[in-house]
């Protein structure tokens, strides 16, 4: 069978488990409508000010939102050790990797194209302006949180402490792909297209996504199999 | 050729050598039962054969190949402690789910098979959540059993099982062996398993302190390789 | 021999600074920055001995993952700790520097920002370091984070290059850079301070190492007894 | 032997395990700079605006680091079912939560201690110009967010999904602690003392936290027992 | 009066009983085994007599107390699963925990006690983390026997142990009982329990099945019980 069949059959299998019973997903947007409201105490939000820093708060929500979705990516196999009988089929590494990180781009997609107009409401944000743009900077972006999210929760569904380790692993990992996602949508919020001066971020994020994904996929093996 | 051939493993854990240079050998249609006492490294022999952990040295072989090979892989069943199906899954979407991975060339008549040999297939859609401990057993048996595997390596499958239990998973391993099907465990329940055995291994500190047929003294005193072989 | 070696070196590196700092304190102060300038002698060459010390993780921890050999993985173990150490170094005397010519202790562009995200990575590194126990394991988790760890590395480096920064641009070996010859020498001549502190480094990294073989030594003893 | 000796046996225990190793109380310290580093792109630290709502940022940092050792307050039970035997104890519940949320108090005012110069190192603020009131928001600040922790830490220790729970219960519960911080610290951040319009914030906070002892010690007997 | 007596106990989780109009007294000195299948209520029973869960109606009596009173918690012993002893502190510093918060009048000699008893007093300052698997079982009933607890909950106190490790238990089970120590014990494995026991009860499905003293005939074929009065 095909590298990407096996990887559609994990990926197949996440989403019918996850739809289901809709944990992570409820879970992580309840919890980025909670951070919501905590950084309305914060900021006014109704000041012009939050406005122009809307595109960064939107993706610190989006990081700490999905990252719930993300941890339970490999998480999920733990209760009843289906993480040794996937190793045991004969599929490699690098599907039941790619097969995760796509189910997990599906769920954490979804659950930010809901968070949108919702944020908008909240902080007052036009933010279909530059409808295109920002969807690719979504794309992009996401795919980069979806990456990591889903290799740290690889690396650390063995070890003692993981809920502990995870996040000291995840969010400076994050760093770049979010410096990157939050420039661009700060510009693209503010109504104005992606101009030269902001093309060297949409390249970072475009180079990561690639480079991550490489690296991931040929880590993968070597740290589920060990 | 054995079907399976455990040549000259170490496995450190870092400097502690949990296996030493362990060899063993399995034949088509044996079932080798491994005893020792506790922490003498049955489980982790166990995951060096099943290519779950990479041996320091030496290595292991399956009918002539590596554990990690795609074709190895294939003949090879694993029940370890957990039942590795899924709880949100339905009992037949979790065959349908390892027949997919095992790439069977009828995926919807195998689960439907071994539904039926296991007893489930009244309760083919159930979410396995909703399913007894029992009924999770069987279908981690199915599951296990599903691509035919030749191989079967089996981590203490009988603790905490009933007897009721113990008897339908005796069955099911002495129609494998029958079959000329392959059978390596783990246990610490020597009368049930030496009663499927036809080779004992004893581990010691990770090493092996015997290995040999099973013998009619061992099924009627079953302490009886400890206090030879062992340490007492 | 090998710690004669090693003293010989140490006493080097500390000749050289003793050099080094002599004839930075003879220079002419800088015409609008006055003396807090002269902090680039040692704010360079740290951020440069960090960089180095991670790209050698890097390669320490591809190795590793190739050979199974756990020398290369106390190597990069070493390294990483004292790469941290001259980040911090980096950082501190950034801050400084920042604080006086700036005004405050820290500006958040691409610059800074990756680089303490690249201190905190690392960080992070020796963190699940002690979170594993089992040795094997450890090196090839750490091993592989250690890879992921190292991206954001040519970030630090790229920063001032791709992005407008608060950080000053380049300087060094540019076409338009106005840096004084005898300047750049004592930085990055033969005796210059960057010779110096990768002596440094590499004299720790070498103690680090002898610890960190004992300690390993330590645990299997310990181990074995447990056993028993 | 008295309810206040029993508690102080659990702090003294769990202060013990978690200063052996460090893990929770170093991830949190991370884990807040990881969140000052995430915020700064969205906010430009070095505008007036954003020293302003420094004091709101502040406790958001505050929150989302301190329920890394909060969660791992009962979390830490469980790998050896240590909580059974703690239960089978001669002790009360109320004692044995109150042990654990003295010692997560501990280790939580020791993480926002070190995080505060840090903090204004960073976002360029000076916090010492109110620093005794500053310290009475920040004790009963953080003894309010302690408790709710520690609690809803009680609640989901032997559920399926905690890490997906947790969140989810405790920040929304944690608002009008935060709320009542947030202002309070506003101000003082701004250099001017706790004037007449504030003093029902710090009341606020106060009768929080004593109604929160006293439920929280009250039911917990129920929770864990059930 | 009974050591522990369970009058007429209802669990439900949801609607579903887990245990039914359970029944069953144990007097001092007895030796009580719980048996039955899988998913039959042992460990919830258990549970509910230790006071960890109560019950939906029904209640159970330690002495003629609650499980909850603080009397009856000092009297009572309880080996679940798990070792429970921190990874983190020394074996000394865990035992001192636990002599601290039962009270005992003095700690440090108890703690010592036991250690030696149990033969851990070399390792004493070594953290548990870094035991072995036998170290910490070892620890485990120096925890549950420290402070002199009258009445013994065990929930299948010799699954996964080896043989050499199900002795040393069998023998400080032996010893307690007679020093006139009640032991409530709940397991699959019939042999090395009945060995000990003075009375079996086999629940099915919450129910309680069969209830009595142990006879020569149950030790000689343990699948006895089952047989006779469970579902075959
Ligand atoms: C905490 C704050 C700071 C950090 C983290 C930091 C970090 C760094 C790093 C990582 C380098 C890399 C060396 C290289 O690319 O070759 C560097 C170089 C440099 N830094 Fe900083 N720095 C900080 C503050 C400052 C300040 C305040 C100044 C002066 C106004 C300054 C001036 C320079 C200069 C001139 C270079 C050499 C640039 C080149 O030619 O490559 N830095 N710094
Ligand atoms: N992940 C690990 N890290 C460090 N040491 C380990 C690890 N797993 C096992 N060991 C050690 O390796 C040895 C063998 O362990 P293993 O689990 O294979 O024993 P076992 O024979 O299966 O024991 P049991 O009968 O108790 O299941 C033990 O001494 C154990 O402490
Ligand atoms: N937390 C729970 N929620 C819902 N049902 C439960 C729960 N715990 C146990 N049960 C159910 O209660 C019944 C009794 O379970 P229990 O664990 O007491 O059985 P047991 O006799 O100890 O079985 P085993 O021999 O497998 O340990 C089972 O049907 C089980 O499914
Ligand atoms: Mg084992
Ligand atoms: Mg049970």
């Amino acid at each position: 069978m095909g590298f990407f069949r096996q990887a559609l059959v994990i990926t197949v299998k996440d989403l019918r488990a996850e739809i289901r019973t809709k944990e992570a997903i409820n879970a992580s947007f309840a919890f980025a409508l909670v951070i919501l409201v905590l950084f309305s105490f914060a900021f006014d939000p109704l000041e012009d000010t939050t406005r122009d820093i809307s595109g960064g708060l939107l993706w610190i929500v989006f990081a700490f939102a999905g990252t719930l979705i993300l941890n339970r990516s490999f998480a999920r196999e733990l209760p009843n050790d289906c993480l040794d009988a996937l190793i045991a089929a004969p599929i490699s590494g690098a599907a039941l990797f790619l097969g995760k990180s796509v189910a997990n781009y599906l769920l954490l997609l979804a659950v930010e194209l809901v968070s949108l107009p919702v944020f908008g409401i909240f902080y007052n944000v036009r933010w279909t302006t530059q409808f295109w743009q920002l969807m690719l900077v979504l794309v992009l972006g996401t795919w980069g949180l979806t990456l990591i999210g889903t290799f740290c929760s690889a690396l650390t569904v063995n070890i003692r402490l993981r809920e502990v380790m995870l996040p000291m692993l995840t969010y400076p990992a994050l760093v770049p792909v979010l410096m990157g996602s939050m420039q661009l949508t700060m510009t693209l919020m503010a109504g104005k297209p992606i101009g030269p001066d902001m093309v060297p971020w949409l390249k970072l994020l475009a180079g990561f996504d690639l480079v991550f994904t490489a690296a991931s996929l040929v880590l993968v093996e070597i740290v589920l199999v060990g | 050729m054995s079907a399976v051939a455990i040549e000259g493993v170490w496995k450190f854990y870092g400097d502690y050598p949990a296996l030493r240079d362990v060899r063993l050998e399995a034949e088509r249609g044996a079932c080798l039962a491994l005893i020792g006492r506790n922490g003498a490294g049955k489980t982790t022999l166990l995951r060096v054969v099943a290519g779950f952990s990479r041996p320091g040295r030496g290595k292991v072989q399956i009918f002539g190949n590596e554990p990690r090979e795609t074709e190895t892989r294939r003949q090879m069943g694993f029940i370890g402690h957990g039942i590795s199906v899924y709880d949100e899954l339905s009992a037949f979407e979790n065959l349908m789910l390892y027949a997919k991975l095992y790439n069977l060339p009828n995926p919807k008549k195998s689960a439907m098979e071994w539904l039926e040999r296991t007893g489930l297939e009244r309760v083919r859609n159930g979410l396995v959540r909703e399913f007894s401990r029992g009924m999770r057993q069987r279908l981690a048996v199915a599951r296990a059993f599903l691509h035919e595997p030749t191989v079967l390596l089996l981590d203490e499958p009988f603790t905490a099982l009933d007897d009721k239990a113990i008897t339908v998973l005796q069955k099911l391993l002495k129609e494998a062996l029958a079959a000329g099907k392959t059978i390596v465990m783990s246990t610490h329940q020597l009368r049930e398993a030496l009663e499927l055995a036809t080779h004992v291994a004893l581990l010691n500190r990770g090493q092996v302190a015997f290995h040999g047929p099973r013998t009619p003294e061992m099924v009627s005193d079953p302490g009886y390789v400890y206090a030879r072989y062992g340490e007492g | 021999m090998r710690n004669n070696i090693l003293y010989g070196l140490g006493a080097a590196v500390i000749l050289l600074l003793v050099r080094d700092i002599n004839l930075i304190a003879g220079f002419p102060q800088e015409a609008s920055q006055g003396a807090i300038f002269k902090i680039i002698f040692f704010h360079v060459p740290m951020a440069i001995t960090a960089m180095l010390c991670s790209s050698v993780a890097l390669i320490a921890s591809v190795m590793f993952l190739i050979t199974r050999n756990f020398k290369y993985d106390a190597v990069a173990v070493a390294v990483t700790e004292v790469g941290l150490a001259f980040l911090l170094g980096n950082l501190v005397t950034g801050s400084i520097w920042a604080r006086i010519i700036w005004g405050v202790w820290w500006a958040w562009d691409v610059r800074l920002t990756s680089a303490l995200v690249c201190w905190l990575l690392y960080a992070g590194y020796l963190m699940l370091r002690r979170a594993i126990e089992e040795p094997t394991q450890r090196a090839v988790f750490a091993a592989c984070f250690s890879i992921f760890a190292f991206i954001d590395v040519p970030i630090v480096y790229l920063s001032i290059r791709l992005f407008r920064t608060q950080h000053p641009g380049p300087v060094f070996f540019t076409s338009n850079g106005s840096f004084p010859p005898d300047w750049t020498a004592a930085i990055f001549g033969p005796l210059g301070t960057l010779m110096a502190l990768m002596m440094l480094a590499t004299v720790l990294t070498v103690i680090r190492l002898s610890q960190e073989d004992s300690q390993r030594e330590l645990d299997s003893l310990r181990r074995m007894a447990h056993a028993m």
